[in-house]
């Protein structure tokens, strides 16, 4: 056999996702922001930063198997407030339900939740984006109607599973990411459902050709995404003390600039986990660095903005040489 | 005190003057009427009113089911949230008292924005109820309400945020805000003078508008009024709590705290009471949480405001009395629909509530 | 069941009806054990239709498909795989973020342990015995968005050959293949059939179909019109049972009568080629000949003003030119029919009017607006003109055959007024009949005072149809040959340099 | 040789009718059911023409915003050009410029944005859904900035005509700009040789690339267009409410986005009607204002319209399916 003449490596392949711009990127706005505060670079501070994003990271988790097969998911938010807004209902004294049996019914709900849109978008075969904005505004009704309740979290368990810290450094929530990350990021290297999520995000016609059932496996996704809505209720309740039926609000939109901004492919089959983890903490730092830098409340939104737009479009200006000619 | 009287034929024709310049002076009444008495109308001069008052006020039947053959229309600022449940709750339940039609009993949800709360208007105008009760964020907004409004000659009464021209009911943004910004004092002065202070924390809401940010503006001004600003400036800290939700406002007090590691004496207050909720779970998360040295005063006391307060979280809050509000807005409404006069300005009585004193006004169900 | 004489296939009856075209009518094939089994066909006379109705990727209208004598029901592609049935399609299916060996085991990882872990190392090992196998140079490790077309269809081949299979289909799978690449998938389908393996193979090349099939099913207009043994036949048998017609010649050559320099390209450099010059004459067909990767489709592309053009300069009627976009190039009345119609020459969800109509929208209407008459008469005058077979003209392009996709292509460069029109490999894919009718489409132009440029890999093509034929190879040009001098010796030697 | 038969039926569109033809029948079914049971309030002119007025700045942008997704990019930033625009404008009224000179300003700060915009997709090269959320917080936050927060009253003559003004003492002047915004999207659309050219770059953009079309020009001046008709709806609702403020438009994309789906806009590109999007806000316009007067809450409103989206796509896709399954 000849020598082919283009030899590959994954390190050659990583340069060429969004990445490297993103770690770039990252370590001048540590320096930017400790130069402007020496509380910036404290255990203190990103102990904060990380658990401020950890429900971001959470729900980034579950988009991102779906996105990777080429689905959306917006009603995210939707469906942790829903959970989030039960659970606490059912912990209110007048049902107290046991902590285990919450975990369990927060888990069906999401997932319930999740199947029903993958049922939706394969079944009936309506693009995703609109399920998912219809039902992101249906789960958000249905949470208003426990408006009404006022639930506070007096539960231990709950209370601590959102904010306690190992060693007083590192937040249970960064645990629950790093392991939801490496475990998806296993899953997807190195399981067939794992590969047969880049095969249908890239080409679903040639996934279904090759026999791949595209249906259940997207199915799956939604599922999974339930599921990681359910913990994100979770966390939402316990890192807020109390459920309210507009918890999670918005969340899909901020999820989605970090999921995008951390390379994942809004068409599907391309991403991966440690470029949205280092968005993550590029979109969780930013606020913060605002607060480090005394920005004017007001003028926040727009150094947010601006910053946005500067990463992808650093990204967009380096890869241009792959870029389309149109 | 400032006492401007208003008719229902007076309203009319103020909101049609209200075009050019009403607005923009009734929101400066809003700020002057900080001196206005801290107690409701006094007696007298409204006698259709006061006797409707009575029979609210004692919660039974008005006499002669004086609204049977009227209809109201109600918009509320933001559905879903406690306050402004209870808000509604009382309107449905005077309205019955009064002998309304539950069915000529309009409602709208203004869902805290302009533009739907404009839409809403003019749905309701369609319906041509008997009076509109106006409860919408921008008070600048209120007056090309209260102009169409007054152009079809159907009162209105503005609630928390003025509408021009109409009589006004509920608090004053700012001057609650002073209260609460006085009661903090109290404690700051018990703990032994502002030097002790390390931060005073606002915790703000720039998207609900100015009258909103009155709610801590307030606060910082009675902080100023009693120190002067060149000592409370630099330990005044404003961060943007969201949309009065919990969760911005707990991340955002989350980078104050890491941007100030070492305030251990923090006075804090917030919009209402969801932000405080948040601000209050994220000192704790940070392990600074000790109710010894964080004074917290917060506004509303609505139900989540009550449990807070129980549970030793916060050190007093301002009621709002929101459950009370129908009492005031279905005998005013009443008296605007026989034509009668009603007092420009229906305060509440804003009263402080403290752990001490919580079970005398939110009795223990 | 061996007890039916060895057929391991047979489709009986098989109809499949499309909106307004009757794709397959009453169509009945049969596939014995070991063989190949050429499908002939027109372009549109259904032979894809044929074989994704047995890939489970249509649902029949009716017939009846056995396989091994059993009636079998097929309803998806994993249940016609699960059978041992196994297809490289017409399309390229690769996936263009993931690896060769990744493409290669597409939805049938290779897996190791209880936990069925994705084994890599297997998979890249094994991808390279089969790459090997093929005798090609291609890292496994490599990503496929990198590849050329034709590496991309040996990775198809390789996916297919990647599993034992029962039956193998291939549609057309030589469209983008060299030489060396075509004889070394003839021992590998060789060796598949000495294992007992069934081969459906769909070509328009006749001469492949001599050297390797069995016997030769011949479709017209959705209709078999003829089994035969290949040993009993002979290529203008077969031309005429798929044309329905005598041809007379395969390679139909008017002389044309030359005429001044139209464009004159010097020293061009760009990525992908170096240094090339060359003049093209009114009415003269130039070709251009190189194997794979020698950097043709580059050129074309920098002189259609799609790649960036490093140095040197083009000159059009003497005068120089700076083509910076397809844009320019039109305006220049350059015209380019691309290497792959799906992704760069058609919309394929627009109809075929508006496909036709693509390359000259302005000219549809004096002013803003379009004149739906005029569009119409125009769409009508060359869907006539080049024979387009379609229902109607607003017709989604998606839904036509190759053939009729490409003459959309190449109507919309006429529509457009082109007088410099590049083809790359504008017969790949493309049945006898429509391939005489493009010959003679582009001699038509040359005597209506085009000059054309076609790059093609086809050897007899391009020695009988072209005036000159430039070599190419390694991204420079090596030889220039009149059409005397030109010789398949002489070609490939300069190509191969 | 076949015959070939020249059909009226529009690129995109195969049924026998038109999945716009059966948006317009609900609506018209539902324009009639609510008004019997939502009597006497709903039908009249008391009612529709203010419910028109409120859709007008919310349809215009809509109908422009089909231009651009159908051309395969999308612009979240539509919002935050409301914004920005109302502020921009209550402030240069409040410093005595002239009401004329203001709109001009604007519109020139609403082709700014567009233009910016423009520039990230086509010159950067940015995914136009992140580019434009990243637009979006700048657009807004520039809004909260120059007015500091505060609300402020934007009254004139000039400005108070496009909102609340009567053409021939009449017809609503903001009801005047969406027919006119409507019939000309319409004309570019269906009718054009640009519509031809944002058709083909949505559904194969290298394809139309190839064939001579200047893609980038194309999308550019769709986000230009996106731009300027934002900021003229940032004028129709500053004037509409008499006020400028920085929360004006905000969610109002998604609203859109909604409805533009609604009327069977793909979100890929190459497919969508001007007259579906027409039908589809007018529908999601209709169901809430019938369920306000009803008394509805809003989180009932919420889920029936999430409902109606969800169904009213479901239908177009069984419909294809059905097609194709008869295939
Ligand atoms: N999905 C489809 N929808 C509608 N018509 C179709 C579809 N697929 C194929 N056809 C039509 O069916 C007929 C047969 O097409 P098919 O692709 O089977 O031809 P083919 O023999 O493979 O041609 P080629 O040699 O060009 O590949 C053609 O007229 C084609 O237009
Ligand atoms: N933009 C580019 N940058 C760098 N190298 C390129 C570029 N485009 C092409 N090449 C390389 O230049 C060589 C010539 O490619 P090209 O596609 O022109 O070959 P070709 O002979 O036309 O191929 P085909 O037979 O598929 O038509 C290839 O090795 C290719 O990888
Ligand atoms: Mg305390
Ligand atoms: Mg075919």
């Amino acid at each position: 056999m000849a020598k082919p003449e283009k030899q590959y490596s994954g390190f050659k392949n990583f340069l060429r996702t969004p990445t490297p711009t993103l770690i770039g990127l990252y370590i001048v706005m540590i320096i930017i922001f400790t130069i402007a505060d020496k509380n910036f670079l404290t255990v203190q501070n990103f102990r904060g930063i990380f658990n401020n994003f950890a429900v971001f990271g959470v729900l980034a988790s579950g988009i991102m198997v779906v996105m990777l097969a080429g689905g959306f998911d917006l009603s995210i938010g939707s469906i942790s407030g829903l959970v989030g807004i039960v659970s606490a209902v059912l912990m209110m004294d007048k049902f107290g339900v046991p902590t285990p049996l919450i975990f369990v019914i927060a888990i069906v709900i999401g997932c319930s939740v999740g199947l029903i849109n993958g049922l939706i978008i394969t079944k009936i075969g309506i693009n995703p984006i609109i399920t998912t904005l219809g039902t992101l505004a249906i789960i958000r009704g249905v949470c208003y109607f426990w408006a009404n309740q006022n639930p506070r979290i007096y539960n231990v368990f709950i209370q601590g599973f959102g904010r306690k810290f190992i060693a007083d450094i590192v937040p249970y929530t960064t645990i629950y990411i790093i392991v939801f990350f490496i475990i998806l990021a296993l899953i997807l290297k190195f399981t067939r459902f794992g590969r047969n999520l880049f095969t249908i995000g890239g080409n679903e016609t040639l996934a279904r050709l090759a026999g791949i059932p595209v249906d259940r496996i997207k199915i799956i996704t939604y599922v999974i995404s339930g599921f990681f809505c359910s913990i994100a209720g979770l966390l939402l309740i316990s890192q807020l003390g109390s459920g309210r039926p507009e918890y999670g609000t918005g969340a899909e939109l901020e999820v989605l600039t970090i999921v995008v901004l951390g390379g994942v492919a809004v068409g599907g089959g391309k991403g991966n986990f440690f470029g949205v983890f280092i968005a993550l903490l590029i979109i969780g730092s930013i606020a913060n660095g605002m607060v480090m830098l005394d920005v004017p409340i007001y003028l926040r939104q727009v150094v947010k903005g601006v910053l946005l737009v500067l990463v992808i479009s650093i990204d967009a200006l380096r890869n241009r040489r792959n870029l389309q000619l149109y | 005190g400032c006492k401007t009287t208003t008719t229902t034929t007076a309203a009319a024709e103020t909101t049609a003057a209200a075009e050019t310049t009403a607005a923009a002076e009734t929101t400066a009444a809003a700020a002057e009427t900080t001196a206005a008495p801290t107690e409701t109308t006094a007696a007298g001069g409204y006698p259709a009113y006061e006797a409707l008052r009575e029979a609210a006020k004692a919660n039974k039947e008005y006499p002669g089911a004086p609204a049977k053959d009227f209809s109201l229309a109600f918009t509320n600022i933001m559905g879903g949230i406690p306050f402004c449940e209870s808000v509604w709750k009382n309107v449905q339940d005077q309205w019955k008292l009064a002998g309304g039609d539950p069915n000529k009993l309009y409602y709208a949800d203004n869902q805290y924005d302009a533009t739907i709360g404009l839409k809403n208007a003019d749905i309701m105008l369609a319906k041509k109820p008997s009076v509109l009760i106006n409860f919408q964020f921008d008070s600048k907004v209120n007056s090309i309400i209260g102009v169409k409004f007054g152009a079809a000659n159907i009162p209105i009464i503005a609630v928390d945020v003025p509408t021009p021209g109409a009589p006004f009911m509920g608090v004053n943004n700012f001057k609650v805000a002073y209260m609460a910004g006085t009661e903090a004092i109290a404690r700051v002065e018990a703990m032994g003078g502002i030097d002790k202070i390390d931060k005073i924390i606002l915790m703000q809401m720039p998207s609900g508008g100015e009258v909103t940010m009155l709610r801590s503006e307030g606060f910082y001004q009675a902080f100023v009024d009693k120190y002067g600003a060149d000592v409370i400036d630099p330990k005044t800290v404003r961060a943007d709590g969201g949309a009065g939700e919990a969760e911005q406002a707990n991340k955002a007090m989350t980078d104050v705290l890491a941007k100030n590691p070492d305030a251990k004496t923090v006075v804090l207050t917030s919009i209402n009471e969801q932000t405080m909720s948040g601000v209050i779970a994220a000192v704790q998360t940070a392990g600074r949480w000790d109710p010894e040295k964080f004074i917290v005063i917060t506004q509303g006391c609505d139900a989540t405001g009550q449990q807070q307060l129980r549970d030793g979280l916060t050190d007093a809050s301002i009621a709002y009395f929101p459950e009370k509000y129908g009492e005031y807005l279905i005998p005013g409404s009443v008296a605007l629909m026989q034509g009668q006069p009603v007092p420009a300005f229906m305060y509440v009585e804003n009263q402080v509530i403290t752990k001490d004193n919580i079970d005398q006004f939110y009795p223990k169900s | 069941m061996t007890d039916n004489n060895g057929i391991v296939l047979k489709m009986e009856n098989i109809t499949k009806i499309f909106p307004g075209v009757i794709a397959l009518e009453d169509v009945s094939i049969e596939l014995y054990k070991g063989e190949v089994l050429g499908i002939l066909g027109e372009n549109g006379a259904g032979k894809s239709t044929l074989i994704k109705i047995l890939a489970g990727n249509y649902i029949k209208d009716s017939g009846s498909i056995y396989v091994d004598g059993q009636k079998f029901e097929i309803k998806s592609p994993s249940e016609a795989m699960a059978s041992g049935i196994r297809v490289i399609y017409q399309e390229l299916n690769t996936l263009n973020n993931l690896s060769v060996a990744e493409n290669i085991f597409i939805g049938e990882q290779l897996v190791k342990g209880p936990f069925k872990i994705v084994d890599w190392k297997a998979m890249t090992k094994k991808a390279g015995e089969i790459l090997g196998s093929l005798n090609v140079a291609l890292d496994p490790n490599s990503v496929i968005g990198d590849l050329s077309i034709s590496e991309k269809q040996i990775v198809e081949i390789a996916k297919a050959i990647s599993k034992d299979a029962k039956i193998l289909v291939m549609d057309e799978p030589t469209a983008a293949l060299s030489e060396e690449e075509t004889q070394s998938l003839f021992k590998i389908i060789a060796t598949l059939k000495s294992r007992g393996v069934s081969i459906i193979y769909i070509s328009h090349r006749l001469k492949e179909i001599f050297q390797i099939t069995d016997r030769v099913v011949v479709l017209r207009d959705g209709k078999k019109v003829e089994s035969i043994k290949t040993k009993d036949t002979n290529a203008n048998e077969l031309v005429t049972l798929m044309v329905g017609r005598d041809i007379k010649e395969m390679y139909p050559k008017r002389e044309v009568p030359i005429g001044n320099t139209v464009m004159e390209v010097k020293n061009l450099t760009a990525d992908g080629f170096k240094d090339i010059s060359f003049k093209l004459k009114k009415g003269e067909i130039l070709g251009i000949f190189g194997l794979l990767g020698s950097g043709r489709t580059s050129l074309v592309k920098a002189l259609f003003g799609a790649n960036k053009v490093k140095s040197g300069e083009i000159l059009i009627n003497g005068k120089k030119v700076d083509i910076k976009s397809p844009k320019m190039a039109r305006d220049e009345k350059i015209g380019l029919v691309p290497l792959d119609r799906k992704v760069e020459g058609l919309a394929l969800h627009l109809g075929v009017k508006e496909n036709i109509t693509l390359a000259n929208i302005e000219d549809l209407g004096k002013g803003f607006l379009i004149k739906k008459q005029l569009e119409n008469k125009k769409a009508q005058m060359w869907i006539e003109e080049m024979g387009i077979k379609t229902p109607t003209m607003d017709q989604e392009v998606n839904s036509l055959s190759g053939g009729n996709q490409q003459k959309v292509v190449l109507a919309k460069w006429l529509e457009s007024g082109s007088k410099i029109i590049i083809l790359n490999e504008p017969t790949r894919g493309i049945d006898v009949g429509a391939k005489i009718e493009i010959y003679k489409l582009m001699q038509n132009l040359c005597e209506k005072g085009s000059a054309v440029i076609m790059i093609s890999s086809e050897l007899p093509e391009i020695l009988s149809i072209a005036d000159r034929i430039l070599v190419m190879s390694k991204g420079k040009m090596t030889a220039e040959y009149s059409r005397k001098e030109a010789s398949e010796e002489n070609l490939l030697q300069s190509a191969c340099i | 040789m076949p015959e070939i038969k020249a059909s009226s039926v529009e690129p995109g569109k195969k049924a026998k009718i038109s999945n716009t033809g059966i948006l317009f029948i609900v609506l018209v079914v539902l324009f009639a059911l609510f008004s019997y049971v939502g009597r006497p309030f709903f039908f009249s002119t008391l009612n529709l023409v203010p419910m028109l007025n409120n859709l007008s700045f919310i349809g215009i942008i809509a109908a422009v915003l089909t231009m651009v997704m159908v051309s395969g990019d999308i612009d979240f930033s539509i919002g935050g050009n409301i914004g920005l625009t109302a502020c921009l404008v209550a402030l240069l009224l409040s410093k005595g410029l002239p009401g004329w000179l203001v709109v001009i300003i604007a519109l020139c700060g609403g082709a700014i944005m567009g233009a910016f915009n423009g520039f990230l997709a086509t010159v950067i090269g940015v995914n136009s859904i992140i580019a434009t959320i990243g637009t979006m917080f700048i657009w807004r936050g520039i809004g909260y900035t120059l007015s500091n927060g505060e609300s402020m009253l934007a009254m004139n003559p000039v400005i108070d005509y496009i909102g609340r003004g009567f053409l021939f003492k009449v017809i609503p002047f903001p009801i005047v700009i969406f027919i006119v915004v409507f019939v000309i999207t319409y004309v570019i659309m269906n009718l054009s040789k640009w519509g031809r050219r944002i058709y083909a770059i949505g559904t194969n953009p290298m394809a139309s690339y190839l064939s001579g079309i200047n893609v980038k020009k194309v999308k550019f001046v769709g986000f230009l267009l996106c731009g300027i008709t934002a900021s003229l709806g940032g004028l129709i609702l500053t004037s509409l409410s008499a006020v400028g403020m920085p929360q004006h438009g905000q969610g109002l994309e998604l609203v859109i986005i909604s409805g533009i789906v609604l009327g069977g806009t793909a979100l890929g590109g190459g497919k969508g009607q001007i007259l579906g999007t027409l039908a589809g806000i007018l529908i999601l316009s209709v169901l809430y204002n019938f369920l306000t007067i009803m008394n509805v809450y809003y989180f009932y409103i919420q889920i029936v319209q999430g409902s109606v989206l969800v169904l009213v796509v479901a239908t177009y896709e069984i419909r294809q399916s059905r097609a194709l399954k008869r295939v």
